[in-house]
């Protein structure tokens, strides 16, 4: 009974409670200046190609190695291209790559977790199963084999499709790079939300007033949608926000070993690969593209930890 | 109590810091060390290879049978003379009665012809065999494993071999004086079965060699190498008291330690910065024959069309090509294929760069506009050089044609397995060993040279072929060689499947206090016997 | 008797995000020897952070910012950190609240007991375990022996509390701080343990300090009671005196609401209207002002000094803060006031 | 125990089984073909024959169909030999061996060491919360965090060598010698961050705790409190976080040992990488999920000695 009314009393809270997570992440210093920086990269991520002072493709091979100065703010490459629009375009690639990669992981780990936490039994023994043999693979060792393995066939079998149809999109094969190295980190990256799915399932199902609305026939529908999904939102964003910093991680260690996104397609993880090799004599070229990887790391981290105490129900003292 | 952990942290710091620092550099009394940085970790040493980043020392160790000096003169070494007969098809090799292995032990022609055969079985892997060995009677059924030996190799006796090649080959001697193909001591190398004996070349196992420097050591997980004077070497008397070579992976480490003295030489080192950081001396070094090219695969749409190659081609400003790849040289801008080599055509018509030109060969070509190309990939975008130079040839494109759809990838292995084909521009070297014309485009634009069926996407040229083949048994002196030569090569041009990169130099890659390391067109110290270091300019 | 305590205008505030928030605002008493001393009042009245202050097991944010607290003349409020080590566990044992919570769940009881004579008296842990075994055996723990090689969560909740009184006996304290020790516990077990206070008082004479809400529970245990609101001691009598002739308006009304056999089935309990004080900023004026059906002008205007009661029908040592004679004012009833 | 290890053991078998399958099958079926590379890795005129390599491929067995070729495959590591790589044609067990115990060695160290020094760090930050002392440990930390390794690297063998004019620390001699501290530096920087952090938020709770009050009210000086009352709890979390951390050295040893040039797995996953050398592609992966299963299992194991509770509701005993 007193699950019940507090349950209810929950709900009605609910607009309340996500109000008040708000206001206690806005509280957090930290939190806020990590959101203002997240807020900032999506901006740019979508309007930067339309702000960036020059083109990132243009080379200017008499301006080459260009310390940063009032005509370029982070200074020019090896083929004189701009940096800091080199830079802002790269923002695209991360978020894109991010955003591929935490969303499908997220979308593996809710079906994996809900099929586990529903069906429970063997069906859940086999997921959970599942999740530690994932959670055991090395993930970069895996990426890169399922990287340089599978992706000339993808490209290939597109290369033509495009010949066969002339569709364009099949000529757009960055979009192999985004979708398969970046899905395949997916692949690895779904145990964590499966996990928190699975959790609130199981502790859902167990609790009196879904066993209650099981029995007066409430649908299962609407009983994932009361009760599962609020309980496991807060879990979620939480996962989400440490996933796309850690995915922009992932992506620049793939494009130092060579399998990330290729050039001319700036992406920071290349340009700071590209940076190491000359930084002894042109810092500029790697400072840039590594301090901007370092503070969204560190915003998101900041973001992370902030959402995780305003949402965070254990600590709601 | 902070105090207290601080304490612990500190101190545990300081064991840390204390631990003895050892060098793990070798250093002999006395003599000459010299330090080599390696960038793979190889783990194959086997002289049989003939090829990978191993075979760039081989000379060290391993004494090949005649070999080209600085000067660029053919001179004994194993085999003392060569000689043919007027139809050169049937040759005489002799040994050299001083040559000897490190034990003491004589080499015979047995080495010799076993070392051959057994290079040419395929499981031996070696990368380069028929390039010397092609011609000899019976080659071919060897190296797709049919048969064991190749006919045309009969040991006269124990210092003379007898060859019969499949055809004439006039220049047959200049093509084995190699390295790559030196003799090993044959018992030691082939199992009871005919194949290569696992890790013979290791001095664990006892290897004997016939260079200079006989291996010391041989640490294959971490990489390290020494190397010590021959004491039974039939040449002149090494001067170096020990090599050592490390494996060095990164680039700047490598960089780093050449800087510091703590290497002296490098086998391959390539960064963009590397002029400023080591010096011109460093990667400069005498032309070679070797030319870097974007190979164009024109089976693979868009290339099928000529007038898109012609676009693509037109677009390229040789002279920025050359800017943004190696500003500060050494390298030379390449035109024709071929250089160094006697017969490069003085009256060869470079590709224009003509921006306008390129728009309308564009126009011109069945894809009508750039929108209709399907996605171009360069693949051998290896090393920082290349990878600025493909760049600015995508951007040139875009600028240009307005093509978008532009991929570049690193590494050729990637897409060496089934996918070959779906990759129209393979950046790569070709060269010549033998200071030769028809042999250089033999082994470049013949159709059955692995540069035509693999870089150019399986190019034939019926005409290229004929006259090629016309030429290569010609005279070394018969002026037609050459002008056959070129009359191919003006053929090929016309056929638009190149873009031209850029003319290597053998670069010395040692620092300047390291002597006497001039190499050949193997990439190996020619002799390494002379390689001395001067001590006073060592950092 | 001889004085063991004496606390002169103690005050402490915490820091909190925008500022202070002021928990004791100036509280003066004094301890006999084997006395023990009653401390009331409702949650967030500074009862119990102003008897922490005592040995200063104050949170970092909180600080003593006046006052001296005098135990056999050492003043505690300027003591060392080492000083004060001395002083906790050895001349002053505490209890708290939640033996739930109160002991650590990582370490074994045993351990627990010793650590603390091992450092005061220098005994070794052999001596140590066995003077805590005896301990043990003295709060009524049966099979001491064994239980001292148990985890805390083997235990129930009033075993845990006795090992607690253990532990804060273990050290032969002078003075005793017991911090709602029975709150957390069932209502027999609560009884249990008063019993066995008051059993280990009449046997160590030590004195003690016992703080609770619940003025109920003091009635028969306690000597003196200290009625204590908005940071500062309202009310200050011997326990007779408080029960039968309470004189702060706030007293009165904690009075009240203690439900007595008389108390009519099913009528509601009479409680003190109002919210606790604002503590955020300093008092300027009687903290139970807002809420007090006595109410004066003045109260709203300044701070009413603890004094002795001036009339004679009180007790010599019955100390109020208070300008009202609530026997001779009726109450007006005021908005958000008692009743 | 033992039961529960042998049970963990056999749910274990099959995992590898189907990570071994997805990987073969991924490298057979996907990947370049390392005979191949042979001839095309080597610059210039190689001489690259179809028929050559389809009789060195022949001749190396590799034309067999695929399932025979992995049943060969399980066989041989049923008897515990990697088979040899097809680039060198040395036997993988002598590879694995000589570069396993570099890694495990450095890693590790890496990861106990940095354990320690993290938790210490984290300790005195969130016992000094809000103050500088805090803010420098908490912003080191996030520094360390959000630069990746492959960057710390470098840039610390180029400050050593270029500021400190020190030798590049460079190679192999052993765990005990300067050069291997700066690689375990490296290596351990990113996850001692997160340990850091960890133990900080773990300290900030069980300072809040009662008992840590009771241990403060019995007058032990404070760094008794904190050993024994406040480390002490701090530790399970992080300790579960090992597996966590082993998987990022691992990760972090593929990145950085090519630059120190430590001749351990990371060295040699990123060559066989380069030449799809597919028997030593294997051999590491089984080797990674290994160690990564051995760590997890040892934390599971370990928690109930760190966390009596944790016992207490693995015997039933509450």
């Amino acid at each position: 009974m007193t699950d019940n009314t507090l349950e209810l009393q929950q709900e009605e809270k609910q607009f309340s409670l996500a109000k008040d997570a708000f206001d206690r992440l806005i509280a957090n210093k930290l939190a806020l200046v990590g959101m203002l920086l997240v807020v900032f990269l999506f901006f740019i991520a979508i309007f930067g190609p339309y702000i960036t002072p020059y083109d990132f493709l243009s080379q200017d091979l008499m301006a080459r190695n260009q310390a940063p100065s009032w005509a370029h703010w982070f200074g020019t490459d090896d083929l004189g291209r701009d940096i800091m629009s080199r830079v802002i375009y790269g923002a695209r690639t991360a978020v894109i790559v991010a955003f591929s990669t935490t969303f499908l992981s997220l979308i593996i780990g809710i079906f994996m977790g809900s099929l586990g936490g529903y069906f429970g039994g063997k069906v859940d023994g086999f997921i959970v199963w599942l999740i530690d043999i994932t959670m055991s693979v090395p993930s970069l060792l895996l990426v890169i084999v399922i990287n340089v393995s599978m992706k000339p066939r993808l490209v290939n079998w597109m290369d033509e499709q495009f010949l066969l149809t002339g569709n364009e999109f099949y000529r757009n094969t960055i979009l192999v790079d985004f979708v398969l190295v970046f899905g395949s980190l997916a692949l690895i990256k779904w145990p964590k939300a499966a996990r928190i799915i699975r959790g609130q399932i199981m502790s859902v199902r167990n609790k009196n007033y879904v066993l209650a609305a099981e029995a007066i026939g409430v649908p299962t529908t609407k009983i994932v949608m009361k009760y599962v999904i609020p309980n496991s939102i807060g879990p979620i964003i939480v996962y989400i926000s440490a996933a796309l910093g850690e995915a922009m991680v992932f992506e620049s260690s793939f494009s130092f070993l060579g399998v990330g996104v290729r050039p001319p397609i700036p992406s920071w993880g290349n340009m700071i690969s590209d940076g190491l090799r000359v930084w002894q004599l042109y810092p500029h070229i790697l400072a840039a593209p590594a301090a901007v990887l370092a503070l969204v790391t560190i915003a998101f981290s900041f973001l992370g930890d902030g959402l995780n105490d305003a949402l965070n129900p254990r600590q709601w003292k | 109590m902070k105090k207290d952990l601080f304490k612990v942290l500190v101190l545990g710091l300081a064991v840390l810091g204390l631990t003895p620092l050892q060098s793990g550099q070798a250093s002999a009394e006395g003599g000459q060390v010299l330090n080599i940085a390696h960038p793979v970790l190889q783990q194959n040493w086997s002289p049989l290879q003939g090829g990978g980043h191993s075979a760039r020392w081989q000379s060290l160790s391993w004494a090949a049978p005649m070999y080209f000096d600085k000067d660029g003169k053919l001179t004994p070494y194993v085999l003392s003379s060569v000689e043919s007969d007027d139809s050169y098809v049937n040759w005489t090799l002799h040994v050299n009665p001083d040559a000897v292995w490190s034990d003491g032990s004589k080499i015979t022609a047995k080495d010799v012809v076993g070392t051959w055969n057994l290079s040419a079985r395929p499981a031996t892997k070696h990368a380069r065999v028929n390039l010397f060995l092609g011609g000899v009677d019976g080659f071919n059924d060897v190296v797709v494993g049919k048969a064991k030996d190749m006919t045309g190799l009969t040991i006269t006796d124990d210092a003379t071999i007898a060859v019969k090649l499949a055809s004439a080959d006039p220049i047959f001697d200049q093509k084995i004086a190699t390295a790559l193909i030196a003799p090993v001591k044959i018992s030691q190398a082939e199992d009871e079965s005919g194949n290569e004996k696992a890790d013979w070349w290791m001095p664990q196992n006892g290897v004997v060699v016939s260079g200079p420097f006989m291996p010391e050591t041989m640490d294959l997980d971490q990489g390290i190498l020494t190397l010590v004077p021959n004491p039974n070497f039939f040449g002149p008397k090494p001067k170096l008291e020990k090599i050592v070579l490390t494996t060095v992976a990164d680039a700047s480490t490598a960089t780093l330690m050449l800087k510091r003295g703590t290497m002296d030489a490098h086998t391959e080192l390539i960064t963009p910065t590397i002029i400023q950081d080591l010096g011109a001396d460093f990667l400069g070094g005498p032309a070679l024959a070797k030319g870097q090219q974007f190979w164009i695969n024109a089976k693979k749409p868009p290339m099928d069309d000529i007038n898109v190659r012609k676009a693509l081609i037109m677009s390229i400003n040789p002279e920025e090509l050359a800017l943004a790849a190696f500003p500060d040289g050494p390298f030379t801008v390449a035109s024709q294929i071929l250089n160094k080599v006697p017969g490069v055509d003085p009256d060869f018509k470079k590709y224009p760069y003509d921006p306008e030109g390129a728009k309308a060969a564009l126009a011109a070509s069945k894809y009508k506009d750039a929108g209709r190309l399907p996605k171009i990939m360069f693949v051998g975008i290896s090393t920082p050089t290349h990878e600025a130079a493909a760049q600015y040839i995508a951007e040139q494109w875009r600028k240009i044609l307005g093509i978008q759809g532009i991929e570049m990838k690193p590494a050729i292995e990637t897409y060496s397995g089934p996918d070959q084909k779906s990759v129209q521009i393979f950046r790569d070297d070709v060269g010549t060993r033998v200071p030769d014309a028809v042999s250089y485009l033999m082994g470049s634009i013949y159709s059955k040279s692995g540069n035509a069926r693999n870089k150019l996407g399986g190019y034939e040229n019926a005409k290229i072929d004929a006259m090629l083949e016309e030429a290569s048994v010609k005279g070394v002196k018969d002026p037609d060689r050459i002008k056959l030569a070129q009359e191919a090569q003006r053929l090929f041009r016309e056929d638009w499947v190149y873009i031209p990169y850029y003319y290597d130099v053998m670069s010395k890659w040692a620092m300047p206090w390291v002597q006497n390391f001039d190499k050949n067109d193997d990439w190996q110290v020619i002799e390494p016997w002379n390689v001395t270091i001067d001590e006073a300019k060592r950092p | 008797m001889t004085k063991l305590l004496e606390v002169k205008n103690l005050h402490t505030r915490f820091k909190v995000r925008n500022g202070y928030l002021y928990a004791v605002n100036g509280v003066s008493f004094t301890l006999d020897k084997g006395e023990m001393l009653g401390v009331v009042g409702e949650s967030g009245c500074g009862k119990s952070v102003s008897m922490m202050s005592l040995i200063r097991l104050l949170p970092p944010a909180a600080q003593i910012t006046e006052g001296e607290v005098l135990l056999e003349g050492q003043d505690l409020a300027k003591a060392s950190a080492s000083e004060i080590n001395t002083v906790r566990g050895s001349k002053v044992g505490m209890i708290f609240q939640d033996p739930m919570t109160s002991l650590n769940p990582f370490m074994k009881i045993g351990a627990q007991l010793c650590e603390g004579i091992m450092y005061h008296k220098k005994m070794s842990r052999a001596e140590a375990m066995k003077q805590a075994a005896k301990y043990l055996d003295l709060v009524g723990i049966s099979n001491s022996e064994h239980r001292l090689h148990e985890y805390p969560h083997q235990l129930s909740g009033g075993m845990r509390q006795r090992v607690m009184i253990a532990m804060a006996l273990l050290g032969e304290p002078e003075l005793v701080i017991a911090d709602e020790p029975t709150t957390a516990l069932d209502v027999t077990i609560q009884a249990q343990i008063v019993e066995l206070v008051k059993e280990l008082r009449e046997k160590l004479n030590m004195s003690i300090i016992w703080i609770t809400h619940d003025l109920s529970l003091l009635a028969g245990m306690v000597d003196r009671i200290m009625v204590m609101y908005g940071g500062s001691v309202v009310e200050e009598a011997p326990i007779d005196e408080i029960y039968k002739n309470p004189r702060h308006p706030y007293t009165i009304g904690l009075l009240k609401s203690i439900p007595s056999i008389n108390t009519v089935a099913g009528s509601r309990l009479p409680s003190i209207a109002g919210a606790p004080p604002n503590l955020f900023v300093e008092p300027q004026s009687c903290p139970f002002a807002p809420r007090c059906a006595y109410r004066q002008e003045r109260c709203t205007r300044e701070i009413p000094p603890l004094e002795p009661v001036a009339d004679d029908s009180a007790h010599p040592k019955h100390r109020i803060a208070c300008w009202v004679d609530v026997t001779k004012v009726n109450a007006e009833p005021k908005e958000g006031s008692v009743l | 125990m033992g039961r529960y290890i042998l049970f963990r053991l056999l749910k274990w078998i099959p995992s590898v089984f189907i990570l071994l399958l997805l990987i073969y099958a991924l490298v057979f079926f996907g990947a370049g073909d390392p005979i191949k590379l042979i001839f095309l890795q080597a610059p210039g005129d190689v001489a690259y024959d179809p028929d050559r390599v389809e009789a060195i491929r022949d001749a190396a067995g590799l034309n067999r169909p695929f399932l025979v070729q992995f049943i060969d495959y399980l066989g041989n590591i049923a008897h515990g030999n990697f088979g040899n790589s097809l680039v060198s044609g040395r036997s993988v067990n002598s590879m694995i061996s000589a570069a396993l115990p570099v890694t495990l060695k450095i890693g590790l160290t890496a990861i106990f060491l940095l354990s320690i020094i993290g938790i210490i760090l984290g300790v005195i930050a969130a016992l000094n919360q809000n103050k500088l002392l805090d803010n420098l440990i908490v912003g080191f930390a996030l520094i360390v965090w959000g630069i990746p390794v492959f960057v710390a690297g470098p840039l610390i063998i180029v400050f050593l060598v270029l500021v400190m004019d020190m030798d590049v620390p460079y190679g192999w001699s052993g765990l005990f010698s300067f050069k291997v501290i700066v690689p375990l530096l490296v290596l351990g920087l990113n996850p001692m961050a997160l340990i850091i952090r960890q133990a900080r938020a773990g300290v900030l709770e069980v300072l809040s705790e009662d008992y840590v009050r009771t241990a403060r009210a019995k007058g032990i000086p404070n760094y008794q409190v904190v050993v024994k009352h406040i480390m002490r709890p701090v530790l399970t979390p992080v300790v579960s976080q090992i597996g966590l951390l082993v998987i990022a050295t691992l990760n972090n040893s593929i990145l950085i040992e090519k630059v120190f040039g430590l001749p351990g797995l990371g060295r040699l996953t990123e060559t066989a990488i380069k030449t799809s050398d597919y028997p030593v592609i294997l051999a590491i992966v089984l080797i990674f999920s290994t160690v990564v299963m051995a760590s997890n299992l040892l934390v599971d194991i370990s928690y109930p000695m760190l966390d009596p509770r944790a016992a207490a509701k693995k015997t039933g005993d509450e």
